[in-house]
Order: structure tokens, then C-alpha cells, then sequence
């Protein structure tokens, strides 16, 4: 087993059990802004992408790697756009009540 | 110099994430995990510009300026539209993963090692299948296609072939690299793989399936992680790929559907979801969590109870669910029907009881007129009283009574045991509209449960 | 139209067949409301309330109900002493007359409306459908009586119902057990039960199980293969065998309770002996019986219907209308009820008489000369 | 030690000095125990049930009470018509009385017992402090008077107490406004609520607010800046600035209201007149008062002690007995506080007076041949 | 060849001992936790076993007799010696961590590179500072050392400059890890502070203090693992660390002490710890959750209501915590003082409109002689009927009157807004005792915060 | 920054996270068998001990080293033993309930 494997799956598995344990009680209320903040944390993949579009080995990784960023940028910026507006609303439903 | 504290950045990113979940998993907390998230991501990305292996910064700011132009708009679409939004913006997240995954094979292979090769198959086949699976639940919550289920005659069976092609592709390229013509077969697969994937599923379990597809686009981008050796994005992936998981069994659960049904609904579901499904009458069913969730969000909520209240002798849970809305400041009323029950004033005796003040109880003519301005109609094992037929059905025992208005509330919560009829023995129309959830179960098990939740669901 | 409505005869009634409320809602719809004064007094409505209300105020009961085409009464008509005259002969032929008749126990005034030609509806005998519920004085007089009977039997007991903890030692709560749960005991399972007493009920109809248990109290009951229910959701008649186990229930029940409150009818008229003069004297001395199936003969073999007696320490009260002893709210239910019944076949200026309507066809009980066959 | 229990005399009374639990407990005690029969009677109490408690079964009052050093009675001695003499002077001198004899409304009966040289205990005036409670006479029957009054005041209503929707529309539910919350007061107020109704009270003292709300009801009252409480407890004459200020409050509230129990006293004995004649001409015909205070002269001015009247409409019951209404449960309290008080001061065979124990001393009326100054 | 599966058996204990935690967090699942645990253990130590660079068994073999046969008979001390057991156990897992740190330092030193020499210092200073404060919780707990909280002038000036010196000496190390001589002063001065921290710390903070000494060894162990580069023993220690910590400071608010008071009790403490503490008449608090944590331990509950609950209406509160408490099978019974409120009947009427069962409420005769066999007598907003000075204090007005024992209770909780007297004006001695816990709040809401505390702690 | 130390902080920081949040909302009634349990798991230490103990590089080492070991094994057997019978203890407890 390659070290590289090695500490690689720690790190996974832990990761994985942080997040089943974070997310195991949310409140349903939470269901929709969750799922998109997740969403935007999936555009992790902008990490690989910046490397791979800005070492400019080949023109084919270079061209791939660019649309990569572009679509994880949309990722992000929707994602955690969209999260805080649908938190914002919860609180002005709050503040509108009787 | 300054790349050496790459490591550090990506660790505090990691660690921004965790928390950025954590905060939002709860309603106080949740705009600080909004912030910590972006924060993460920040610290993420400008930890990468740092790489000194980034030669050039051209066409990375043109593809920054690309994405945050589409993005921001994309992310104003109305409140509504929040399924399909993020079912597109995964689509991105996904190929973005593929593609990365593209370009590192035909830079390093087929000098490339198995380990590797492995993640990298692993990343390209999620990466992929995600994609179209993503575009096709944009495409059928958007009603761009058909939101029905698609089905046929041995659905499963090519479904799992096309499956089992793409991995086999995979295997063949772990075990020889050089065999490059069948990574863009392993690539296509993939791709057709998603689309088969929605098509026997139905747009009701959309926000399930997109969850888990979620899931999926984490699990792509921690096998990035493996083949960049990238310890944030093994940790990001993979707090993705669980929260993902356990997030889409928590809203299977929410909406009473098992989540083998969802996860492998493309093969479960052949079988019933085939014809006519859609034109039958369906009753959408709800747990007492998805009750308390939506209770919580009203600012106007009209109780009505019924005999099923009695006989359950829910008074005094229903005493603590009003304590509990009240002190959330959200007006409860209680609309009692004339002939509730089984006695003049059976509903009177229970409430006074649980001493329910007496000024939270509206007659019936008031009422009424209430109905449309309420959030939640809460129907607590009443039947025959909340009755549409009596309106309009000429036909019906009960015609001419009147009735309960509460079709005309937002949301009506129905609490009883089952779909069996009350006193008059006839079907309730009520339990078909779309803008009702049933909660089955004895109405003082559901109203504690509902309690429960409200005290304890805020979090913390 | 015209609608008269005179004082009741019947001696310690004190509900009125129209309340004021009820007379301004008919007179909206277009009748001309008579009413005989004094008809309200015992009930607290003054005439000056009827006239606010739109209606007319006359003195003579022979002229009022001779000049009205459907007369509202409580109580079947019967023999006005003061006027010399029987109350259905004061009635114009072919006139309309609704009421709480109770034809089975009053055969003489079906055949007086009979030969006279009077279109008469006894309000119970409006079927027990969940349509006519607004209609039901059957309802809502028992719903009074059973409140009334535990309030009756609460100052006659010379104990506290509630349980009590003092300085001088804890009060154990009253035992009432009620037999026959339909309305009026169901009323008085919740009634007795507010007071804190604790409360069992019997009946032998199988779904009232769940409604006794549905106010908090406990059921007894015989097990039984036979089914009680007629088919207008009445008790029938039953075997001796089950009578004969009932018995032996009752009797137990009895001699442990405080207070026993009888509601027991047979196709909501005939009252069933349940309790008999060998179980009271098996009872505590102090016991109350209030007997609200009084009027249909008595459950218990001792009630003298309209009296109250104490036989060997148990007080056995036999008030045969209990109702009227709440005459403010019975008058206005029973208002309400006749006023629903008129409003909803007042069509096109008239009311109309439809014997092929579910509730007029088993309520009519006199129509063009003959006896209705229901 | 010889106690002697005889038939109580004054009209109307039903209730016993001794219960048979309690003749077992003094007979364990030591104490010979001899009842007059049929003395328990009106309380459901058979000469048979004391027989097996160990008391003895006399037929002459005379001879029973002169036999006795210790005589327990309810109601103050009174001439015994039929015996044709008075209580107290069938007693023998040094003997010692206790009941509940309230010596500022008999001041008669205080000279005869004096001028017999009787020494007796007034339970009434025994402190009411804490220890002192298990022989609190007082609190044990105005409980039972306060919950009495709010049955009679149901039983007399024309209306439903509790709210009910029913398929003849909604009933509100009655308003019951109590004026003085004491123990029967309080007591009213939890019967009240128990049954529906809406409730509020009014009181003088200030710590009455926090009680009646501790039992759910609402509370009005006069603002006022003057302590309404004496040193022992009770209300204190007021103001007239105060009284005049109440009347309006009185008078606003009776007004709106369906029932008025009224349990107003001054000192524990005399009762304020709160409620006027003209008070109850603004009251809805229908409206029932019940007069608790009636013994001590009443609330209300137009209450006639130990009748029921009607007024303009309005029914206004004066019943000067209440806990005699209720004669087991009165009986049985009665006798566990003579009880208590008794065995508190039984110390080697022998009761004994202790004019320096602060129970005795309060209690104490008359002693040696002369009235105690307490 | 077998030693490669090493990697992967370690995985699976750090697994192992994750949900081993995670199970025994909840009490349906703790028997789960526990096994699961034990194979974490057997995993982790097999592994080594199977590692290459042991030569000899000799030793380990003996040390493993000789560890269990100590070990076990520690395990079958009574259940009330756990926390001194605990202590115990502690100071051998501290020892054994510093001893490795020890070994390794001369195994490796000079030739130490400055990273390891770190991890290395904090595990040798952890390790020993443990395992001496370990023994010295064990002392005061076992009462072999006096259990009142030594405190002296300067006292957190000494102590921090002892731990000063000792880092110090680490630090030295670090710099020139060829200055061995420095090690054993390293050694000494962390055992000697070991002492120092636990010696003003009173008894009844033990356990808190236990809690936290096992976090402190869980780092040790982390370090530990960072010396020997073995992930193991990183996730083990951090979780060790982390959950101890977390769980001192739950224990901690439990108690209602303020955490940081007892982390840095050393320091903290002395102004206070000082004089007479013991002999004034001392009364303690707890909170609505630390009450819900002692009825859930009990068997039999006995509740005895009093003018309090009137004025607070807390009535239908109480009837939750009945139905949560009978619910998981505790006994739940009601004594009614006879004087109990403001009129005859007054606690009746509103137990009645809560619906308590009849048959639930019991006479004070019949109840006074089974307080000693209740767990907890709740007393709520109830006081003179509770009053002790009714036995014996003849002077006190209320002499003679029976009261409610419920001072015999094992434990007696007791709910009112303040040290108030009641309606006689006089002090409740009951309120100074050593068994009674005072719950400061108005009842109504006290209640409904132990009924939420119930409904929530259970763990799911 | 070393590769050991990025690898070991990630896993710390992680297992640090995982810690807290099972314990996070742990039940009252299981504090004192969660501290026997932790206090067996910190008894981790064993996998050094062993390591030191078995390599014989020098006296001193194999001598603490066993020591070690020995020390570890109290600590093993002694807090999965006691909290194996706390549990057992609930049971019977619950068990024995009326
Ligand atoms: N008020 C009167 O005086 C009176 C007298 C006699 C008859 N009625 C008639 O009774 C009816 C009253 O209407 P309603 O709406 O109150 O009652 P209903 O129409 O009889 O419906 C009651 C419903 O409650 C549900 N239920 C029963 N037990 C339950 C439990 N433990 N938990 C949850 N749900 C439970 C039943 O459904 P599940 O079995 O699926 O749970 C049933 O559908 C009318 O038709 C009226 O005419 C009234
Ligand atoms: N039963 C009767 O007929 C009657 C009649 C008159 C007098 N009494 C007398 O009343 C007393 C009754 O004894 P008891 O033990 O029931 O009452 P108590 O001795 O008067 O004590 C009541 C306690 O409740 C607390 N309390 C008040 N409001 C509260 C709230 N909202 N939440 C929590 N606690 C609250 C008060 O303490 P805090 O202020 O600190 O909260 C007070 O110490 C006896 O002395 C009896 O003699 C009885
Ligand atoms: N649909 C509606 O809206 C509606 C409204 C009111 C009543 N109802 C129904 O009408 C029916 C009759 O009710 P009611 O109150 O007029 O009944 P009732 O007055 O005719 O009889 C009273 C009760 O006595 C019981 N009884 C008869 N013989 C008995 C015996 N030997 N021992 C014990 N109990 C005996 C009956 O079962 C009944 O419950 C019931 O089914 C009731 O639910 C329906
Ligand atoms: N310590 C004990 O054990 C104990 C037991 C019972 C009663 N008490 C106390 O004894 C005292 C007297 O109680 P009671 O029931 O015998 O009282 P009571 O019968 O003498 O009087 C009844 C009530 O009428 C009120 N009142 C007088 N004048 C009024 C006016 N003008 N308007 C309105 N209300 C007026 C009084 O304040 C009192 O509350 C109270 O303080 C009570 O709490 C104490």
C-alpha cells in the first residue's frame, strides 16, 4: 500500500465521518440551503482545474483545464450566492410575523 | 517562499469547510457557515494561485471572469427555481471534475501509475455520469422534458450493461495505460450512463436524486484529490460526498420514501412507475419533521381538530404544540366544526381541558373567511368536516353541510391514522390536492413528534 | 307566510319554540312572525325582545295558531285548559306543524293532526345524517339533558365529586357511572368528568367504546356476538342472554358508584328497565340516580317520571325534561334547530312540503288526513 | 372521658358532629363516645355504622349531653323544642364544649354558656395559622360552601356554563364573576372553571390577586394603597373613598356577568353589603347570584338568608347552610377537625384546657363562668 | 508481506475507536460502542505485533501478563470508586506515554530533527504532568490526600512559572536537542507540576478535572504519534483529546460551574477556595439540565407540588414531564401536602385539569414512609409543607405540623424562583442539606427545560 | 513545512473535529462510562510501547519500553472492563424497573 494511498484514505475516511456526523441532525428547515451549500463546496474541483489550466502543458489540458475553471467558478459563485440569499430570507419571514 | 505555507492555507480551508457545514446545520448558525464556506473557498483558491507550478494567469482570470458572469445571474434566479438551479450549477461542478480529469490523463499517460490510474478512472466516470445526470434533472424540474417517468422493458439490464462497459473501460486502463483509445469509450459511457440514470425517475424525487448526484460530485473530486495527492480536496470531496449521501436519506425520510427506492430508482422503479402514474389520485405523505418544518416557517396556522384528536386524547399534546408555535410567535387559531366529534361541544370539553384560551377558538362562519390568509391548516383527525365534496358534490351524504374551508390554506397538514373515512364513511377529496401532506400515524404520537422536533430541530 | 308560535301548556315547560334571534332571521327571509305573549318568560326572552325582533305580539292562542300557516311548538300539541280547546283544533286545516312531537309516545295527538288535515314534522324523527345535524332538537335537547343530570346529581350527592386534598384528610372523588352513551351520556361522561369525578359508562352499542374512551372515561361493557345497532344507527332490542349478563354488570357497577345517571333508550323512544328496585337496594345509602330516560318510562324500575324520591338512602331523580330546566339555551337550540328545518325548504316564498325528500319523508307524521308511513 | 354527639336542631341542618371514623379514632384515644341516635342520619351516617365504631347509642339529648364532659356539636346550643330546654343548660357545669359556635353572631348562646359555667371552643376563632389548619372548621366548610354555590348557581343558570359548538351554533360560555377570595371564594373560582365557565374575582387584599391567578382565573380589583388585611388574616374595614370606588367596579362587572357568588366577609363574620338593589336592576334577566355570605347577613341587599328569590329577572339565592347541603362530606371534615383539635390537647386521659396555648387561647369563649377576651 | 496490510489495520482501528465514541454516545447503542471499541484496540495492537522492527516477544509477552492481571482486579473495584479508578487507570496511560518519550529521546538524541524533538517535549511534559496529576485526583478521591482545596499566597505565580521552566526546558531541546541533561529537568519539573495543578483543587471538581487529565493524555498520545509518524495514534489521541475536553466542558455545565474556572482551578480558585467554606450553611445549584439528568437515573420519582406550581400554572407542564418520565419506565407518584397551596384542594384542581391519573397521586401518610426509597423527590415550588423544622424545631411556628419527608429522598430537587420562604415566612432548612440540588426559575419554565432536556439528551 | 507534519496536522485537526462532534450532544447519563471509554482508547500509547519495547535497541529502551507496555495494559483492560459493566448496569437497572 503506496504511503500516498495510505494517508490519503485516512484523511477521506475521517472527512467523510465528519460530514456524516455535521449533517446527521439539521433541522429539515435547513434541507434546501444545505444542499446548496454543498453544492458549492463540490467546486473544490476549481483547485485541479487552476493547476491543470495554469501549468499550460498541452494546449488540450490548458483548453480543458480553462473551461474546468469557468464552470467550477459558476459553481461557486451561484452556490454560495444562492445559500446566503435563501438564509437571508428565513429572516425576514422571521422579522414579518405578527 | 510563500509556497510553503500552501499546505497551512489548504488546511485552514479544509477546516473552514467543516465548520461551514456544521453552522449552516443549524438556524442560528447559519449565515456564519454561508461566510466560513466562502471564506474556505477563498482561502482554497488563493492558496492555488500561489503554486509555482501556475506559469500563467491569462486564461485562468478570463475563465474567473467567464464563471462569475454566468454564476451571479444564474444564482438570481427566483426562490422557486432553487431545484433546478442547483441541479445546473452541479452539471458544471461535475464536468469540471471530468475534465480535469481529461487533461491530467493525456498529460501523464500512459507514464502513469496504477494507483493513480485508478482515482483518475474513478474521477472521470462520476465526473461524466454526473454531468448529464445533472442536466437531465435540470432538464425535468425545469419541465424542459417530461417530468413523468420514463420507463421500458429491461430497463435495469442495459442500464447496468452501459454501467458495466464504462467501469470494465476503467479496469482495462488501470491495468494498461497505454491502451489510450478507450479512455474517451470510458468518457462517452459515462456520459450516456447519466442520462439513463434520471430518465426512469420521476420529477417529484428530483431534489432527492439531486442531492445524491451531489454526493457523487464530491466522490469525483476527492479521487482528484488521490490523483493530485491533494489533501484538501480529498477532504472536501469526501465531506461532500457524505453530507451528500446522508442529506438525500434524510429527505427521503422527511418525505417517507425509502432511499434504495431513490438511490437505485432507475432500477426499482421500472416496474410501478411504468403507465399511468401521475393521472392516479396521489397523496404526498410527510413526517412529522417535514410537519415541524413547515409549521415553523408560518406566521398563521389554523387547527382543526376532530374526533381522531379524541380518540388519540391528544389534548394536552396539542396544548404543548400551541405553547411551543406560540412562543415562536406564530399565531395559532382553532377552527372548531359544529359537529366534530361525537357530541355536541366533544371538542370544547378536550381543549378546555388543556385549557386552550378561550379566545384561540373561531366559530365557523369567521373562520372560514381565514382560511386563504393562513400558512398551515393543521387537521387533527378530522374528517367528514373538512370535506370538499359537501360543497360541490350533489351526490355526496354530507352535501350542503357546510364545512371547514381548510382546502383554501396554503398547506394542509392532515393527521390521522390512515386513508379510512370518518363518521360519514365517504372518501375525502381534501387528501389528493396538491397543497396537502398527509402525516400518518395517531394523532398523539404525530403531534408530540412534532413537538419534539420543533424544541429540539432548531439545532442546537 | 305566516309563522305563529304561542306559549307551551305543558306544565313546568319553560322553553319557547322561537327565540328573538330566530324570529329576525325567519322575518329577513320573508315570513311574519306571530308570537303569543309571555311565550318567552320562562326562558328570560320578554316580549319586548320578539317584537325588536320583527315579530308580532298576540294575546290569543286561538287566534294566533288559527291564522298561521305553520305553527312552532316545543311540546305536542295538547288540551289548553285555559282556552277550552285542544290545541290541534285551534290549527287551520292543511296548516304546517313542526315540532319535538315524539309520535310513539303521544298516538293520541298524531290522531288529533290526522283528523284535523294537518301537515305535522316531528323534528326527532329527522335522521341522525350528518345533513340534518343542524335540525337535530334530538341532539341538542339530550346534549342539556346530560349536562343537567350531573349537575343535578352533583347537589342532590352529599358528597364533593371532585377529589380533595386538605388539612382534614383527602377527599376521594365521586364514582358516576352512566349508562347508555349516546348524547345525552356522552354529555354527562364529559360533564362529570370536568367535576372531577371518575366516570364510567356501558352501552351496547359497539362504537361507543371509543367514544366514551375518546372523553377520558372508562367503558364497561358485555361482550357480545350481536350487533345493537338498528339501521338509523339507533339500539335495538337484544337477547335475554345478553340482558341477563348486563344485568349482573349493572348491578356490580352500581352498588360502587356514587352517582348513576341513566340514558338508555330503544330506537330513541322506549326506555329499557336496566336498573332494578333489587339493585338500589344494593346501592350506598347517599347514592343519586338522575333517571334522564324519565320521559320514556325510566332505566330504573323506582323512578316516578317528574319526581324525585329517596328509597332507602337513594335518591332517585326522575325530572321528565330536563332540558326545560336550561330554558335559556335549550329554547335557543331548539330555535335554531326548527329555524334550519323551515330555512331549508322556504323555497321561492314558500315552504314546501316534499315528501320525497330524505329528512321531510321520515319526518312527516300527519300529511292530507292520514298517518305518514315514514 | 365521656363525649357526647346529639341530633343537630337548628332547621335545615344535616350535617353530624362526629362521624363514625372519627368515634373509632376517640374511642382508641380513650374517650367514651355516645351519640344520640339518628344523629348522623341526614348525613347518610346510620346509628349502625357508629355502634361499630365503639360509640354508644342514647335516645335523650338530655341525658346524653348532661352525662358528658366533653359535648362536640356544629351549630351553637339552641333551645331543643321538641326536649322543650336549652342545650347549653342540659349540659352540666365544668363541662367543655367545642363547635363551631361563632360568638359574634350568637351572642345569646356566649351568655348561657357562660352563665352555665360551660367552658367552651369556638373552632371558628382558632388561629389560622398553619399548625392550627387540620382543626380549621372554617376552611373546611366554606371550601364546601364555595363549591356548593357554584353548583346551585349552574343549576339555577337558564344557560350552559362551558363554551360548546354544536351543529345549532355556538355556545358561549358563562361569565362567573366572584366577589372575595377566601377559601370559598377560591374554591368557587376553581368549581367554576372546572365546569367552563369564564371566571373573574375581586378581592380586597392584595395577596388574593397572585391566588386567583395561581388557579387561572382573572383578577379585578381597586387600586389602593391601604393594607386590607388585619393582624390575624382577615379582611379589614376599608375606606368609604375604597368602597365607593369597588361599588363602580362592582356594579360594571355584575353587570356583564351570568352568575355572581359572592363571599365577601369582614373579620370572618360580618359581610359588607357590596351588592345593591339598584346593582341588580342592571343585571340581565336570567343572571343568578348566590349569596355565601348569606349568614352573615349577605352581599347582596336583596338577599333573604336561607331563601332563593327573583328579582327583575335575576334569581338570587341566600342559602344560609351551604356545607349542610353537602352533609357527608361536611360531616366527615367537621368531625376530623373537632378530631384534631380534640386530640391535640388530650395528654394523660384527661383534655385539657390551656388558656396559655395559643390555639386555646383564641378559640377559647367562655371559661369559668366567664367570657373569654381571647 | 503481511506487514503491508499494517497501514490498513491501523485505519481500522482509528475507525473502530471513532464509532466507538459515536455509539456510546447514545444509550441504545453504547453496548455497541463499547465491543466495537475493544476491537478497535485488538486491531491497533495486533497490527504492532505483526510490525518487522519487533525482534523479541519476551518482554512484551510479560508486560501484557502482568498489565492484566493488575488491570482487571482495578476493574472489579465498586461501581462508586470509578472515578478514583479512573484516576488510576489515567496515570498508567500517562506514564506509559511519557516512558516512550523517555525511550525514544535517547534512542534518537542528538541525531533528533527539530519537528520530532517538538512533538517529543510536549509528549514527555504531557505524559508526566498527567500521570502525577492523575495520582494525585486519585489520592484526593480515595481521601488519602485531604480533599479540601490547598491554596496558598502566590500560589498561580509559582505554579505557572514551574510549567514556564518546564517549556522552556522544551523549548531549549528543540534548538539543541544535544543538551540532554536538560531532559531529566524536563521530566521532574513536569511531574512536579502534575502535583501542583491538582493540589488546590477541591474534591467535588474531580471528575471534571479527571476529564480533562484524559485530554491532556490523549494529546500526549497525539504527540506521540507525531514523534513516530503513525497516524494511529494521532486519531486516536485527538480524539481522546477533543472528546475529553468536550465532555469536561458538557460535565462542567452540567454542574453549573463555569468552565474555565475548573480548567484553570489552579489559578482561579485561590481567592475563594480559602477559609471557611464548609462551615457556612452552603447551598447548591444546578440546572434544568443537570435535574434531567439525575430523574433520568432514577428508578421511583416522587413529585410534590406546592402554591409555586399554582402561581406558575405550571401544571401542564408537570403533566409532560410526567408522560417523558413514565415513558421510560420511571416510577412517577405525587404527594399532596394537605396544606399544599392556598385553599383546600388547591394542588387537585389543577393535577385534575392536567389529567394526572388519580391513582398516580398518593396520601401523605402512605407517602411519607417510601421517601426513602425514592431516587428524587421533585419538590416544585412547594416549601413550608416541606419544612423539616416541623419535626423538631419547637420553636418555629410550624412545629407539629406533619410535613412531607421528602428530605429522606435519596435525592431531592427542588424548583423555586429564590431562597424565599413560603407562606409561614420562616427558612427551609431542607434547601442547606447536602442531597438537595435548588433549581432556581420560575417552575413552569424550569419544567418545560427539564421536560426539553429529557426529550433532547437522550442522545438521537 | 514537513510533509509528516502537513499529513499528521490534517489528521489531528480532523480526529479533532470527529471528537467533538459525537460527543458533542452525548446524554448525561453516559459521561461516566464515556470517560472510562476515552480513558481505554488514550491507552492508545500501547502502539508505541509495544514498538519500543519489541525493537531491544538498548536496556534502557526495552526497559521502559515494558514498562510502557505493561502500563498500557492496565489501562486496556481496565477501562473496557469497567465500561462493559457500567453498561451491563443500565440494563439491569432498567430491567428491574416496576
Ligand atoms: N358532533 C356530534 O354531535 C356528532 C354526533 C354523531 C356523529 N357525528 C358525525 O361525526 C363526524 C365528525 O367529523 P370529524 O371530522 O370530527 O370526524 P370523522 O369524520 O369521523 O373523522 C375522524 C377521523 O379521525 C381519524 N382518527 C381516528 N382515530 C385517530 C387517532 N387515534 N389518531 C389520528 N386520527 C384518528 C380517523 O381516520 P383514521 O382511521 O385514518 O385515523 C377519521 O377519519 C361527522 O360526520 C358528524 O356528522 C357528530
Ligand atoms: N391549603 C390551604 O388551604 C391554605 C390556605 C392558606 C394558607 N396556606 C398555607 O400555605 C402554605 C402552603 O405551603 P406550600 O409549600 O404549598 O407553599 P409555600 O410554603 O407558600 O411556598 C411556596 C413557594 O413557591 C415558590 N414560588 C412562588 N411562585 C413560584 C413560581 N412562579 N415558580 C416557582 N416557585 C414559585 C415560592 O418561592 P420563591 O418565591 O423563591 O419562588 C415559595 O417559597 C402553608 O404554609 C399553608 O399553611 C394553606
Ligand atoms: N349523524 C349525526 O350527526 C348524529 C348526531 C347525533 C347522534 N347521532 C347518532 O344517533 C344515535 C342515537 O343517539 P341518541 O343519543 O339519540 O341515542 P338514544 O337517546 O336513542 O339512546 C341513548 C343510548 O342508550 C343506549 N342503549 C340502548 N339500550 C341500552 C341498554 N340496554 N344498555 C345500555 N345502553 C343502551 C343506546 O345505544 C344509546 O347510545 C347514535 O348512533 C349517535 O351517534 C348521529
Ligand atoms: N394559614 C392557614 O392555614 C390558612 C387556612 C385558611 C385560610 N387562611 C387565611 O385566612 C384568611 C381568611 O380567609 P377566609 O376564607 O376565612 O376569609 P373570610 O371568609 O373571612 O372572607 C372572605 C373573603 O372576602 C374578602 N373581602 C372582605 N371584604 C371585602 C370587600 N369589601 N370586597 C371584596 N372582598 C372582600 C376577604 O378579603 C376574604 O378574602 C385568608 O388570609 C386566608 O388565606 C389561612
Amino acid at each position: 500500500m503506496s504511503p500516498e494511498l495510505e494517508q490519503g484514505l485516512y484523511v477521506f475516511v475521517l472527512a467523510t465521518f465528519v460530514g456524516f456526523e455535521v449533517i446527521r441532525r439539521v433541522s429539515p428547515l435547513l434541507h434546501t440551503p444545505l444542499m446548496s451549500l454543498t453544492n458549492a463546496i463540490s467546486a473544490i474541483a476549481v483547485v485541479g482545474s487552476i493547476v491543470v489550466a495554469g501549468e499550460q502543458k498541452t494546449t488540450l489540458s490548458t483548453v480543458l483545464g480553462t473551461v474546468a475553471v469557468a464552470c467550477s467558478m459558476i459553481n461557486i459563485v451561484g452556490g454560495y450566492l444562492i445559500t446566503y440569499r435563501m438564509l437571508r430570507m428565513f429572516r425576514k419571514s422571521d422579522r414579518g410575523k405578527p | 517562499m510563500i509556497e510553503r505555507a500552501i499546505p497551512l492555507i489548504y488546511l485552514g480551508a479544509a477546516a473552514s469547510f467543516v465548520l461551514a457545514l456544521k453552522w449552516l446545520s443549524s438556524v442560528p448558525t447559519a449565515r456564519r457557515g454561508v461566510i466560513v464556506g466562502i471564506a474556505g473557498m477563498a482561502l482554497a483558491v488563493g492558496g492555488t494561485l500561489l503554486r509555482p507550478e501556475i506559469v500563467s494567469y491569462k486564461w485562468i482570470a478570463a475563465a474567473f471572469v467567464a464563471g462569475t458572469v454566468i454564476g451571479v445571474p444564474m444564482a438570481m434566479m427566483p426562490m422557486t427555481a432553487v431545484p433546478q438551479r442547483t441541479a445546473l450549477s452541479h452539471a458544471f461542478g461535475a464536468l469540471a471534475a471530468a475534465l480535469v480529469g481529461t487533461a491530467e490523463f493525456y498529460l501523464q499517460a500512459p507514464r502513469i501509475d496504477r494507483f493513480t490510474m485508478g482515482a483518475l478512472a474513478l474521477e472521470v466516470l462520476l465526473g461524466f455520469l454526473t454531468f448529464t445526470a445533472s442536466l437531465m434533472a435540470f432538464g425535468k424540474l425545469q419541465e424542459i422534458l417530461p417530468t413523468r417517468p420514463i420507463t421500458y422493458r429491461n430497463q435495469n439490464v442495459v442500464n447496468l450493461a452501459v454501467l458495466g462497459v464504462a467501469a470494465g473501460s476503467g479496469a482495462y486502463l488501470v491495468a494498461r495505460p497505454e491502451a489510450a483509445w478507450l479512455f474517451p469509450v470510458l468518457a462517452v459511457l459515462s456520459l450516456l450512463f447519466g442520462v439513463m440514470l434520471i430518465v426512469p425517475i420521476g420529477g417529484a424525487d428530483m431534489p432527492t436524486v439531486i442531492s445524491l448526484l451531489n454526493s457523487y460530485a464530491g466522490l469525483a473530486a476527492a479521487a482528484m484529490g488521490f490523483v493530485l495527492d491533494n489533501k484538501l480536496l480529498i477532504i472536501a470531496g469526501a465531506l461532500d460526498g457524505s453530507s451528500g449521501l446522508i442529506l438525500s436519506v434524510i429527505m427521503c425520510r422527511a418525505m417517507n420514501r425509502s432511499f434504495t427506492n431513490v438511490l437505485f430508482g432507475a432500477f426499482g422503479q421500472v416496474q410501478e412507475g411504468a403507465g399511468t402514474a401521475g393521472e392516479q389520485r396521489t397523496v404526498r405523505s410527510a413526517t412529522a419533521g417535514e410537519a415541524a418544518a413547515i409549521l415553523q416557517a408560518a406566521s398563521r396556522v389554523i387547527v382543526v381538530p376532530g374526533y381522531g384528536m379524541a380518540v388519540a386524547q391528544a389534548q394536552h399534546k396539542v396544548r404543548e404544540l400551541f405553547d411551543a408555535l406560540t412562543k415562536a410567535e406564530i399565531d395559532v387559531r382553532f377552527a372548531i366544526h359544529p359537529v366534530a366529534g361525537r357530541m355536541p361541544g366533544h371538542m370544547n370539553v378536550l381543549l378546555a381541558e388543556a385549557d386552550i384560551p378561550y379566545d384561540r377558538l373561531v366559530e365557523m362562519e369567521d373562520v372560514n373567511s381565514e382560511f386563504p390568509q393562513a400558512d398551515v391548516a393543521l387537521v387533527l383527525g378530522a374528517n367528514d368536516v373538512t370535506n370538499p365534496a359537501a360543497r360541490h358534490d350533489r351526490s355526496s351524504p354530507i352535501y350542503g353541510m357546510p364545512i371547514l374551508d381548510v382546502d383554501r390554506a396554503r398547506t394542509v397538514l392532515v393527521v390521522k391514522r390512515s386513508m379510512s373515512p370518518g363518521f360519514a364513511g365517504i372518501e375525502n377529496e381534501l387528501y389528493h390536492l396538491d397543497r396537502t401532506l398527509m402525516v400518518f400515524g395517531d394523532a398523539k404520537a404525530v403531534v408530540g413528534n412534532i413537538v419534539r422536533e420543533l424544541a429540539g430541530g432548531g439545532g442546537n | 307566510m305566516k309563522i305563529a308560535v304561542v306559549k307551551e301548556i305543558r306544565e313546568g315547560e319553560r322553553r319557547v319554540a322561537l327565540v328573538p334571534e330566530s324570529c329576525a332571521k325567519l322575518a329577513k327571509a320573508g315570513f311574519t312572525v306571530a308570537v303569543e305573549g309571555g311565550a318567552g318568560n320562562g326562558a328570560f326572552f320578554p316580549d319586548d325582545a320578539f317584537r325588536e325582533a320583527g315579530a308580532g305580539i298576540g294575546s290569543d292562542p286561538a287566534e294566533l295558531l288559527s291564522g298561521a300557516d305553520l305553527v312552532l311548538k316545543v311540546q305536542p300539541p295538547m288540551f289548553n285548559r285555559i282556552v277550552g280547546r285542544h290545541e290541534a283544533y285551534m290549527m287551520r286545516p292543511g296548516a304546517v306543524l313542526v315540532g319535538q312531537l315524539v309520535p310513539a309516545r303521544h298516538p293520541d295527538a298524531v290522531v288529533q293532526l290526522a283528523g284535523r288535515g294537518i301537515t305535522a314534522f316531528a323534528t326527532d324523527r329527522i335522521p341522525r345524517i350528518t345533513r340534518a345535524q343542524p335540525m337535530d332538537t334530538l341532539s341538542s335537547m339530550a346534549s342539556i339533558a346530560g349536562y343537567k343530570a350531573v349537575l343535578i346529581a352533583a347537589n342532590l350527592l352529599p358528597r364533593y365529586f371532585p377529589m380533595l386534598s386538605t388539612a382534614a384528610g383527602t377527599i376521594l372523588p365521586a364514582k358516576v357511572f352512566v349508562i347508555g352513551a349516546g348524547v345525552a351520556g356522552l354529555q354527562a361522561v364529559a360533564t362529570a368528568r370536568r367535576l372531577g369525578a371518575v366516570v364510567e359508562a356501558t352501552d351496547t352499542r359497539s362504537a361507543v367504546r371509543e367514544q366514551v374512551l375518546s372523553l377520558g372515561a372508562r367503558f364497561v361493557g358485555v361482550e357480545t356476538g350481536e350487533s345493537a345497532e338498528d339501521a338509523g344507527g339507533y339500539a335495538r332490542e337484544l337477547s335475554p342472554e345478553f340482558y341477563r349478563k348486563q344485568a349482573e354488570l349493572i348491578a356490580g357497577r352500581c352498588a360502587a358508584s356514587d352517582v348513576v345517571i341513566t340514558t338508555a333508550l330503544i330506537g330513541g323512544v322506549k326506555a329499557p328497565r336496566l336498573v332494578t328496585a333489587e339493585m338500589v337496594r344494593g346501592m350506598k345509602p347517599g347514592t343519586v340516580i338522575v333517571d334522564v330516560a324519565a320521559e320514556g318510562g325510566g332505566n330504573c324500575e323506582l323512578t316516578r317520571p317528574g319526581e324525585t324520591v329517596v328509597e332507602g338512602g337513594v335518591t332517585i331523580c326522575g325530572d321528565d325534561n330536563l332540558p326545560s330546566t336550561l330554558p335559556w339555551h335549550a329554547s335557543t337550540l331548539f330555535s335554531r334547530n326548527l329555524t334550519a328545518f323551515v330555512l331549508a325548504f322556504w323555497k321561492d316564498g314558500r315552504f314546501r312540503v316534499d315528501p320525497a325528500d330524505e329528512i321531510q319523508r321520515a319526518a312527516l307524521v300527519t300529511h292530507e288526513g292520514k298517518e305518514a308511513t315514514g
